[in-house]
């Protein structure tokens, strides 16, 4: 009897060695971008220096876009949260926790075969804005913001 | 617009949130002074708030990570015996998983003691692959060999979901078993005076925003007993039932509680039987 | 090797629903152990989708994700049968790739 | 399972629980009494500042873990109270008001006498006041398992806790923070000066979180 536990092995031994030889795309590409990873972006503490470090102009509040969130979060450490826009041609979606130590939490690059309405969850270690922003090929970049309460929870002890 | 598709299951699910929250701060007896107040009731776009996290996360749980693990080590051959746990007895003969989570803790003939899922797996652990179990006891919860347990306790509680708990109280040791974990629960002590029941007594209780079930009946599907083990948000960790009643006693500032002694299976004895008939959700999403 | 992720892709009509679990620490690098010294971030930073061997969706995350990492999106056109394979990379260089099958 | 440890008090601690309970303790009642100790005994350990000897029930512990959520007789409660009035101990510089926004922090604070805790004194120590209470209509997590003490000192007209009017509302507040037995032999809450988990200090900051017409209690 095979485990699902096996088969992921499996298939991720498959991958691991298609990919060495530079035929598995999604690992390759993975491997190519290694060193494309934006640490700056990442490190920003300000949307205008998010904006600056991933080459991409002022931020427009849009009602285009949105930030799909919990009103309260019962807790800080996991967060559902997702970026959308209807708008077309969208190079990348990004998802930003204002008070966090550092304020983007993830970049998305969909391509065509994928609808622009990612999720993801992020910790948050206080109640803030959150921002969904979505960069467009024209150039523009628009946002939503949506404020998130972090409670207090359990016994606190 | 459009609404985005998880936007409108929250709008749905907004209506039915009220209901959630909605039993009223509970009396105690205790009266509030010279001028006793009622207890406002909480404003509704908390609870709704509340309602609203939990549906998002639960879809996703990552205790599915655990599950995943614990049925791959359970097939495992490991240890100085060199063997899989696939004979290990939980109670409805060797090798069967599927409905022992909703059965247990019970009374076992082969070490005559009332075992929880977590004593009777280091038994198995012990016995079938010559694992040391009292150190693996020992062993700090989320580290080395508890891990294993851990991700074991996940996979066999998910081979029980959807059934409901039926703990056998057939024998004498088990009803005994029961008697003591009643008399386990209403225990005060400690620099705070609380026992379990201070917070799990009574129906319609809150601590901060978190609702208390209580434990002292059924308090239905998927709640309490129930929805455990569970994935832990705070700590992203699976917490089975030894380490939920292990952070209990330290909240309730109780000295330590021995993994799978006597008082944590006697509770859970209480806790499973007075749950009889409530569907297991295990491993359940928790704060 | 870290632990295999979850990935379940489910058609429904012309779009299918990814959604996938990845075993991680995802440490900030903010928090300090017991003894008071800074535990060194440890987080994914790069994460990439494949459908039937395509890259359809990359991303970069930062260390605020939360632990054990959750992803979800929809593909537009997969059909059952279609494999979607999702990839890893977090900043020590470890790196994990699984597969499955839309249902 | 851990070693079995010697605890001479449990005896005495277990004819307590005989010598109190009424109506008289059926035989295999007494049985289950005297097995339920040796289950706590041989079940815990020492964990830093939390020793086994936490599990030792003084009279009013033993008689409402026995009652198991029921009401005491009366005779016996009234007993509990009476020793809990007789233990209560007022400020020793007659003030019972300090700074409100000093209780509210102790108020949100639910640390304290864990075995994860470093130390045992008060200073260490939150109230865990919102774990219970509703407090000040700011905080929107609270629990329920005490009363709302929302607009505490204003409900009861206090709108000045130094005037001998307030008198009678201040003492009953102090003396249920210092030990809430006095007043209800079962209550739930800790006895926060009686066990020391308070100091004066701390304990008049929560007083004028609850009664200062300044406080946002009771805006």
């Amino acid at each position: 009897m095979h485990t699902r536990r096996d088969l992921l092995n499996r298939s991720a031994q498959l991958a691991g060695m298609l990919a060495s030889l530079g035929l598995w795309p999604g690992l390759a590409q993975a491997q190519a971008q290694a060193g494309a990873y934006n640490a700056a972006a990442f490190e920003a503490k300000s949307l205008a220096e998010v904006m600056k470090a991933l080459g991409g102009s002022a931020p427009v509040e849009s009602k285009d876009v949105s930030l799909i969130g919990p009103d309260i979060a019962e807790n800080g450490a996991v967060v559902p949260v997702a970026a959308a826009t209807t708008l077309p041609g969208v190079k990348c979606l990004l998802l930003l926790v204002e008070k966090n130590p550092a304020m983007l939490a993830a970049v998305f690059e969909p391509s065509e075969a994928v609808e622009t309405h990612i999720g993801t969850r992020v910790k948050m270690s206080q109640s803030s804005p959150v921002f969904a922003v979505a960069m467009l090929a024209d150039g523009r970049v628009l946002y939503a913001v949506k404020e998130i309460k972090v409670t207090l929870g359990g016994c606190g002890g | 617009m459009k609404l985005p598709p998880l936007l409108a299951a929250l709008a749905a699910l907004a209506g039915l949130a009220g209901t959630v929250l909605a039993q009223p701060g509970a009396t105690t007896a205790a009266a509030a002074g010279p001028a006793a107040v009622t207890a406002p009731s909480t404003a509704p776009s908390t609870a709704d708030g509340i309602a609203q996290y939990r549906a998002m996360l639960a879809d996703g749980n990552p205790a599915e990570l655990f599950e995943a693990k614990g049925e791959a080590l359970w097939q495992q051959v490991r240890g100085p015996k060199q063997a899989a746990l696939t004979q290990c007895d939980l109670g409805k003969g060797p090798g069967v998983v599927q409905g022992a989570f909703v059965e247990l803790p019970r009374w076992f003939a082969d070490t005559g003691r009332v075992q929880d899922l977590e004593s009777r797996l280091l038994s198995c652990m012990a016995q079938l692959q010559g694992l040391d179990a009292a150190q693996i006891a020992r062993t700090p919860f989320g580290q080395g060999e508890q891990r294993n347990l851990e991700a074991l306790v996940a996979w066999i509680a998910a081979a029980s979901r959807g059934l409901r708990f039926q703990l056998p109280q057939a024998r004498a040791e088990e009803r005994q078993a029961y008697a003591l974990g009643q008399r386990a629960f209403f225990y005060r002590g400690g620099p705070y005076d609380f026992a379990c029941a201070t917070c799990h007594g009574q129906a319609g209780q809150r601590v901060r925003l978190q609702d208390l079930p209580d434990l002292t009946r059924n308090p239905g599907d998927g709640v309490g007993f129930a929805a455990w083990p569970a994935y832990r948000v705070s700590s992203g960790e699976l917490w089975t039932m030894q380490r939920r009643l292990n952070d209990c006693f330290r909240q309730q500032r109780f000295p330590y509680p021995g993994f799978a002694s006597e008082v944590t299976v006697a509770l859970g004895v209480y806790m499973g039987v007075n749950a009889r008939g409530a569907e297991s959700v295990a491993p359940g999403l928790k704060r | 090797m870290a632990d295999p992720m979850r990935i379940r892709a489910q058609a429904n009509g012309d779009k299918t629903t990814v959604r996938v679990l990845m075993s991680h620490e995802m440490e900030t690098g903010q928090r300090k152990d017991a003894a008071g010294k800074l535990i060194p971030a440890w987080h994914i930073q790069q994460v990439s989708a494949a459908l039937n061997g395509k890259t359809v969706l990359t991303a970069q995350w930062g260390p605020s994700v939360a632990k054990n990492p959750f992803l979800q999106f929809n593909l537009k056109g997969a059909k059952p049968g279609d494999k979607v394979a999702i990839t890893w990379v977090d900043n020590r260089g470890e790196r994990r790739s699984d597969e499955a099958t839309v249902v | 399972m851990p070693p079995l440890k010697s605890w001479p008090l449990l005896g005495a601690a277990a004819l307590l629980l005989l010598g109190c309970s009424t109506p008289a303790t059926a035989p295999d009642d007494a049985a289950l009494t005297a097995r339920t100790a040796q289950m706590m005994v041989g079940s815990f350990r020492d964990e830093g500042q939390a020793g086994v000897n936490r599990l030792q029930q003084d009279a009013a512990n033993a008689a409402c873990s026995q009652a198991q959520g029921a009401l005491l007789p009366a005779a016996q409660a009234q007993a509990i109270e009476q020793a809990a009035r007789q233990s209560l101990r007022w400020p020793s510089d007659g003030r019972f008001i300090g700074d409100w926004r000093e209780g509210e922090k102790l108020a949100q604070n639910g640390r304290g006498m864990t075995w994860t805790d470093k130390s045992t004194a008060p200073a260490a120590n939150g109230g865990s006041c919102y774990n219970c209470h509703q407090i000040a209509p700011a905080e929107i997590s609270f629990g329920t398992i005490g009363p709302s003490l929302a607009r505490y000192g204003r409900l009861r007209g206090v709108s000045d806790p130094a005037s001998p009017a307030a008198r009678a509302v201040v003492e009953y507040t102090w003396a249920k923070l210092w030990n809430a037995k006095a007043s209800n032999a079962c209550s739930a809450m800790p006895r926060f000066g009686h066990a020391g988990l308070l100091d004066e200090a701390q304990l008049r900051h929560l007083m004028a979180l609850l009664l200062d017409p300044k406080s946002p209690v009771n805006q």
